[in-house]
């Protein structure tokens, strides 16, 4: 019961939110921040007393048999670790998005329902209702795009929707055709696992479902719809976006094809390893000839997300542990910058990093923020994102130094695009505009702490997080025949 | 139980840290300044009574663990332990960094209280990820404080927030030396992944019995990475800019602990190197070629720090040396005796540039001798010991032994020893230049300065140490368990002689105007052999040039598609991004290209253009006229009763 | 009960309609109209029909022509009248005609050539008209009522529509 | 060729005469009178048909053909009262349905 409440809960919470404003002032952002308070408190009851067994909670429960549909819903670490941090987005943007007054109850029910897709990606195991959550993600963060952007935020929402929605036809068509030539109809992953397709369907079929985890990982070749939809986007829509959007696409890749296409994944792997690694360095090298904040980190996420890419096609332990590693760590890193930058730009007007600067002088709780948070993004030891790069690195020492060499050019370049982001805001004289405006307030300041928290504390006492993703790990690598480490 | 003592160590700099840089009870200049100094003098007194109770025998090794994770058979165990390396390390960053706080308190009184407490906090920082660097018992301890320290150099350098000079020294330093991080964290995963285990003492067994190739691999990669952080030959243009930040900086970080801390890496994995004979030759070689490298750079500069810094490299040099010769215990000797008179030096040229009015230019320091004369004195007794003043200076005896060590290395030995040689009399040229300069007459006589004690009291205790700390070197070798080198009398005579012949060699470049004059216009060798430069042009140009391509700001990517946000950029930025949606908008028009004139469509208005005008002829029938209808009346009669006719035919 | 009489009289109608139809003047129409409808009164009587032969004489000859002649005075009949009329029939008689004819040809050869049975002529009693009339036709007769009540307010509605143009046209 | 087939034939003939003249004729007086023609056609029509049978349908028909031709008459004239005005008698120029 527990899982569906994650999912129902939110969606009907943003039904509810839609009219509490008529209740009072700010009540449709009490109500979010209840909503999605009561999400979390569900998820860690249903977490704690779940079975040891592979998963720590499962739901069986027919949808329509006639077509071999069911609500299966099943969560182990991986998938409790991804809803938590859904949650944890959902208050964060909640705080950060308590000036927005321009249909404000429209705006936090569309956050809520954000969250609720998504939960319903990180929970389903029925292909289909896999596949509908897909789809059903794009809508909500379209609009956040599309209604409360900044500049040409049409441009931005269509060219994010249109990605999305054709990506999302490649996983449609694996689906489909799986349900279809299973023996007897049925979109069940487990049974579906051991249909036994021969290697080159596996391969075909992977593809589908690879061409659209790629587009929501952004990977190089698919990646040109996040730079615009991040620069475009409300504070709160780049949070979600990056927090949640970019790890569906890392959590199907982490979940799916070792599961259901293992000969498949095996054979594609190194061509996938080879992609990430060129995501990796090429995302470096454009974050650090952007002139726009949001853009710059926008391609750092690209550069971060090809790690996991890497660490997912690794197929070792080191790596995928790197990788759902790398996922959590850059949720909270990324929305904080992403946050940082919203403030920033609520203030003076402007993300362009030329007019920015003088940050220390002015707002000094902003800038050591900033610092916090500089750190995590060039992956400072101490800091989650250093422990799931390290990890992979140490991955791909095992599969192959040559991505293991290009992983560390990326810890390299990484300080190049860290330091300017930093050096443009925090250092230099303040600019005239940006010379009076008051620091942090607290609602911006307690998201900045808590995903500050989230960032250091998994950094240094990893073994909690890895302890959560460790059976995830090893049921992925089961099935590639990689035994314990 | 005592070993949790150890983990307690570097707590006191980080709680530090944390209250100035958090600030949350809004301290003001004060409590910062008191705050400061106890966190930073916090861990001399709790790891003194330690490195006593180790060092007179009281307590043995211990490895104080902090938490331990395992990942199927390999076992990432965290801890710190006390080792005679580590305790050497550790009680000289201790006192080191005690004295520079001190010393900070008081040279850095004149900035704001914010400033000042961002100043702290990131010293305080520093010293703890020293300390945990010098203390770690396995890689990633040992990591974690290696690249905090590589963050908080970033910030010290560019700690003058508004001069972009700063921020580009800055940046320039933490990306070279991130670049050697990144080689020294890839040696470590490499050892992690032979040694199954974290723990240094599992490492280097496991890197020793690793096959030929990969041994030599990681102990290359090693290397690079002590390289790099102590700005050794190929990554040291950071550290000449690196004098940006403040003298206090200068002091703790780029004279005794960071930069020396690839030294101390190499003596924690020494065996590994030794292993590796390729290594070790190249270890030595780098070394004496930076040595040699950094006097010579020295010589010709203006400017005390940037003097200083070329020395720092050049002192590390030896020390790589004496790792590469295979005596890791006599470079820890030279490492605790260089962290002594190096961070005395730079205080000193501190007070001394104050006392010359502000710049740190040698010219300007005429005269300042009178103005402060125990600064004065006490950088004299720095001096000698850099310049390694037979018998008096500590400096003399922790460079003897390097020699000593270099020739009993066998013949290959002997040739760096002679280079060493040149080193040293090279070294004793530069290092009196200040102090020469300092002792001539004032061109106008300025008062007598007031030296306050706050900074004066270090400086004195450090010039003690630089003076008694020549008997150290011995115990300390024995420590790390190497043996003191005798290389005979004729030895030590040739070594005395160039120190000798430095100092008089310093005094003719200092007083024959041609020679000063000769040394003025050597701009190449000032500019450190324009190495700056030739990276700048090789390395730093293209990747710019390559970033503003990919990126599109130079507009040479061909013309915008649609109007998203790139357009106001000028040029398409993201080749590969816009190649998809090239190719989307290619396809979509190929797809749709048939039916754009919708031939269907054309052929059902066709049929409806017809239709209209049949409607508009049959409109000609309603003519409205009361006899046309009537007619239409009488045919229709006229049919029907034909036809009624026609059937009564059957 | 003589049919000769009654065909002599209808074959008399036939001429007088024939020449009411193609006369250019007004007046000779209505009288030629007015020869046909006594004529043809006359065939009823003689074909034993006299209730009708009576009505068509009284109601039809007199009432509806005599309205007839009212509309007919108002109009100016003159000359040039007659010499428009002519004008206006002689372009216009070929089509009808033809077409007219076209229907004449089978009523000639199909109805003239019909064997219609025999009747037993008995001549026709007004009682048992009436008693037709307002029995089994009473419907008939209701709708025949409706009718006329219709045309009697269309005229009213027309005329009255008429009268104040007439006033305001010429006031005095 | 019975007496009735003759009569029957004139009626046709006087018919067709009034249909002739409602086609034929341009003046609107001109048409109504031909129009009480083509009405006596059948009132003819019906009378001999009821004498030859003996019937007295014959007659009763002829009294409604009665009642419907003097309504006609009536509206008729009034509509062609109504019309001279606006055109002058001429049906042909009344192709619009205003009044």
């Amino acid at each position: 019961m527990g899982l569906s409440l994650q999912i129902l809960l939110p969606f009907f919470g943003g039904l509810a939110v839609l009219f509490a404003p008529r209740f009072g002032r700010d009540y449709e952002r009490y109500g979010t921040i209840a909503v999605m308070a009561l999400t979390l408190l569900v998820l860690i009851f249903s977490a704690l007393n779940g079975d040891s067994g592979r998963w720590l909670q499962l739901v069986q429960a027919d949808w329509a048999p006639s077509f071999g549909i069911q609500v299966l819903l099943a969560m182990d670490g991986l998938s409790a670790a991804m809803l938590a941090i859904s949650s944890i987005l959902g208050i964060v943007c909640v705080f950060i998005s308590w000036e927005v007054t321009h249909r404000s109850a429209m705006y936090h029910a569309v956050i809520c329902w954000t969250v609720a897709a998504a939960n319903g990606v990180f929970l389903a195991f029925d292909l289909l209702v896999f596949a509908f959550f897909w789809e059903l993600m794009i809508i909500p963060a379209f609009l956040l795009i599309g209604l409360w952007g900044h500049g040409n935020r049409e441009h931005a929402a269509m060219k994010f929707l249109v990605f999305n929605a054709v990506a999302g036809l490649g996983l449609l068509a694996a689906v489909f055709w799986m349900g279809a030539t299973a023996p007897e109809i049925t979109f069940d992953a487990f049974v579906l696992s051991e249909a036994g397709y021969s290697t080159p369907v596996q391969v075909i079929l992977l593809l589908g479902f690879a061409l659209a985890f790629m587009v929501k990982l952004p990977v190089p070749p698919f990646h040109a719809w996040l730079p615009d939809a991040h620069t475009q986007a409300p504070t709160a829509g780049s949070i979600l976006l990056a927090g949640l959007l970019l790890k569906t696409g890392a959590y199907g890749l982490f979940r799916f094809p070792p599961l259901l296409f293992p000969e498949g994944l095996m054979a594609v792997a190194p061509y996938g390893m080879a992609l990430g690694a060129f995501g990796v360095v090429y995302g470096a090298i454009l974050a650090c000839g952007q002139v726009d904040a949001k853009r710059l980190i926008a391609y750092t996420s690209i550069a971060h997300m090809s790690i996991v890419l890497m660490g997912v096609c690794g197929g070792v332990h080191f790596a995928l542990a790197g990788a759902g590693v790398e996922m959590i760590a850059h949720a909270f890193s990324s929305s904080a910058l992403f946050l940082l930058i919203g403030a920033l730009q609520h203030r003076t007007g402007t993300r362009d990093l030329r007019e920015l600067g003088g940050l220390q002088k002015t707002a000094p709780a902003f800038a050591t923020s900033f610092a916090v948070f500089f750190a995590a993004a060039l992956a400072m030891p101490g800091t989650a994102n250093f422990l799931g790069e390290a990890l992979v690195i140490t991955g791909m020492f095992q599969v192959n130094w040559a991505f293991a060499a290009i992983a560390l050019v990326s810890l390299v370049v990484s300080v190049v695009y860290a330091t300017r982001l930093i050096g443009a805001i925090v250092f230099g004289k303040p600019k005239s505009e940006t010379a009076v405006f008051e620091d942090l307030k607290p609602y911006e300041l307690w998201p900045i702490i808590a995903l500050g928290a989230g960032t250091i504390v998994f950094g240094l006492f990893p073994q909690v997080l890895i302890g959560w993703l460790r059976p995830a790990i090893d049921a992925a690598l089961l099935p590639l025949g990689v035994g314990a480490p | 139980m005592l070993a949790y003592l150890l983990l307690l160590v570097p707590l006191p700099p980080l709680g530090g840290f944390l209250l100035l840089a958090l600030d949350p009870y809004r301290l003001d200049r004060r409590p910062v300044l008191a705050l400061s100094l106890a966190a930073g003098i916090a861990p001399l007194v709790l790891f003194l009574p330690l490195a006593i109770a180790y060092f007179t025998g009281a307590v043995g090794d211990m490895i104080a663990p902090a938490f331990t994770l395992n990942f199927g058979q390999y076992e990432v165990a965290l801890a710190m332990q006390l080792d005679p390396l580590s305790a050497i390390g550790a009680s000289t960053v201790t006192v080191v960094a005690s004295c520079v706080m001190i010393y900070a308190a008081d040279y850095m009184s004149g900035a704001r209280v914010a400033d000042l407490r961002r100043f702290f906090a990131l010293m305080n920082l520093f010293q703890a990820g020293m300390l945990s660097m010098v203390l770690a018992a396995d890689s990633i301890v040992f990591f974690l404080g290696w690249e905090l320290m590589g963050l908080c150099s970033f910030f010290l350098i560019s700690y003058n927030m508004t001069s972009p000079r700063a921020f580009a020294a800055g940046q320039k330093a933490f990306v070279m030396t991130r670049i050697a991080d990144a080689a020294l964290l890839a040696g470590l995963l490499l050892l992690f992944l032979e040694a199954t285990s974290v723990r240094m003492d599992e490492l280097i067994p496991a890197g020793l019995a690793a096959e030929e190739s990969r041994a030599a691999i990681i102990a290359v990669l090693l290397l690079v990475g002590a390289l790099g952080k102590s700005a050794q030959l190929p990554f040291q243009t950071w550290l000449p800019t690196a004098m940006a930040g403040p003298t206090p900086v200068s002091a703790l970080l780029h004279s005794a602990t960071m930069v020396a801390a690839g030294a101390v890496l190499l003596a924690r994995f020494a065996p590994l190197i030794e292993a590796t004979p390729g290594v070790a030759a190249a270890t030595a070689i780098a070394g004496v070629a930076t040595a040699l490298f950094g006097a010579l750079c020295a010589i010709a500069q203006t400017d005390v720090k940037r003097l200083l810094a070329y020395s720092s490299i050049s002192q590390i040099g030896y020390m790589l040396l004496a790792v590469g010769m295979g005596a890791p215990g006599v470079a820890m000797a030279h490492f605790v005796i260089h962290a002594f008179f190096k961070s005395l030096l730079f205080m000193a040229a501190g007070v001394l540039s104050h006392a010359g009015g502000g710049s740190t230019a040698i010219e300007k320091l005429r005269g300042t001798a009178y103005v402060a004369p125990i600064s004065f004195a006490t950088y004299t007794v720095g001096a000698a010991a850099l310049a390694g003043f037979p018998i008096l200076s500590a400096g003399w005896w922790s460079k003897e032994a390097i020699l000593g060590a270099a020739v009993e290395a066998g013949p290959f030995g002997q040739f760096l020893w002679l280079v060493a040689l040149g080193g040293a009399a090279l070294t004793g040229v530069y290092a009196y230049r200040p102090v020469l300069c300092a002792l001539r007459k004032p061109l106008h006589d300025a008062p007598k300065g007031h030296e306050s004690w706050l900074a004066v009291a270090p400086l004195i205790f450090l010039a003690i140490m630089s003076v008694l700390g020549g008997y150290l070197v011995e115990p300390i070798i024995h420590e790390m368990g190497g043996h003191a080198p005798h290389a005979g009398l004729g030895i030590e005579v040739m070594g005395a002689l160039a120190a000798i012949t430095g100092l008089i060699g310093s005094v003719a470049v200092t007083f024959i105007p041609s020679w000063n004059a000769r040394i003025k216009r050597a701009r190449r060798l000032r500019a450190g052999m324009q190495m700056d430069a030739i990276y700048y042009a090789f390395l730093v140009r293209p990747y710019r040039r390559i970033v503003r391509l990919l990126s599109g700001r130079d507009g040479r990517l061909g013309k915008h598609i649609g109007e998203g946000p790139e357009a106001q950029e000028g040029g398409m930025g993201d080749p590969v991004g816009t190649a998809t949606v090239v190719f989307g908008l290619w396809l979509a028009r190929v797809v749709t290209a048939p039916f754009m004139p919708d031939r269907f469509d054309t052929v059902i208005m066709r049929g409806a253009r017809e239709a209209q005008r049949a409607g508009l002829w049959t409109r000609r029938l309603q003519s409205g006229r009361l006899r046309d209808y009537a007619l239409g009346f009488a045919l229709g009669l006229g049919v029907l009763v034909i036809l009624g006719w026609g059937m009564t035919w059957g | 009960m003589s049919w000769g009489l009654a065909i002599w009289a209808a074959t008399v109608a036939f001429g007088a309609a024939i020449l009411a139809v193609t006369r250019p003047s007004a007046v000779h129409a209505l009288l030629l109209l007015l020869a046909a409808l006594i004529s043809l009164g006359v065939g009823f009587f003689a074909m034993a029909a006299n209730f009708a032969g009576a009505i068509q004489l009284l109601i039809y000859a007199g009432a509806v022509v005599a309205v007839f002649v009212f509309v007919v005075m108002t109009i100016d009949a003159g000359d040039e009248a007659m010499a428009a009329e002519r004008e206006l029939l002689r372009h216009a008689w070929r089509w009808p005609a033809l077409i007219v004819g076209l229907s004449v040809v089978p009523v000639i050869f199909g109805i003239g050539g019909g064997a219609m049975g025999e009747g037993d002529p008995a001549p026709a009693l007004a009682s048992d008209l009436g008693l037709l009339m307002f029995g089994d036709w009473s419907a008939a007769t209701e709708l025949i009522t409706l009718l006329l009540i219709a045309g009697m307010l269309g005229v009213r509605h027309l005329g009255r529509k008429l009268g104040p143009r007439l006033r305001e046209r010429n006031p005095e | 060729m019975t007496a009735l087939n003759i009569l029957l034939v004139l009626s046709a003939g006087l018919f067709l005469a009034g249909l002739f003249g409602v086609a034929a004729r341009r003046t609107l007086l001109m048409q109504l009178i031909s129009l009480e023609v083509m009405l006596a056609g059948p009132a003819l029509g019906f009378i001999a048909a009821g004498a030859h049978h003996g019937s007295i349908e014959g007659s009763a028909m002829f009294i409604l053909v009665l009642g419907l031709a003097a309504a006609e008459v009536a509206l008729g004239l009034a509509i062609y009262l109504h019309m001279r005005r606006a055109t002058g008698g001429d049906s042909d120029a009344a192709t619009r349905l205003r009044g």
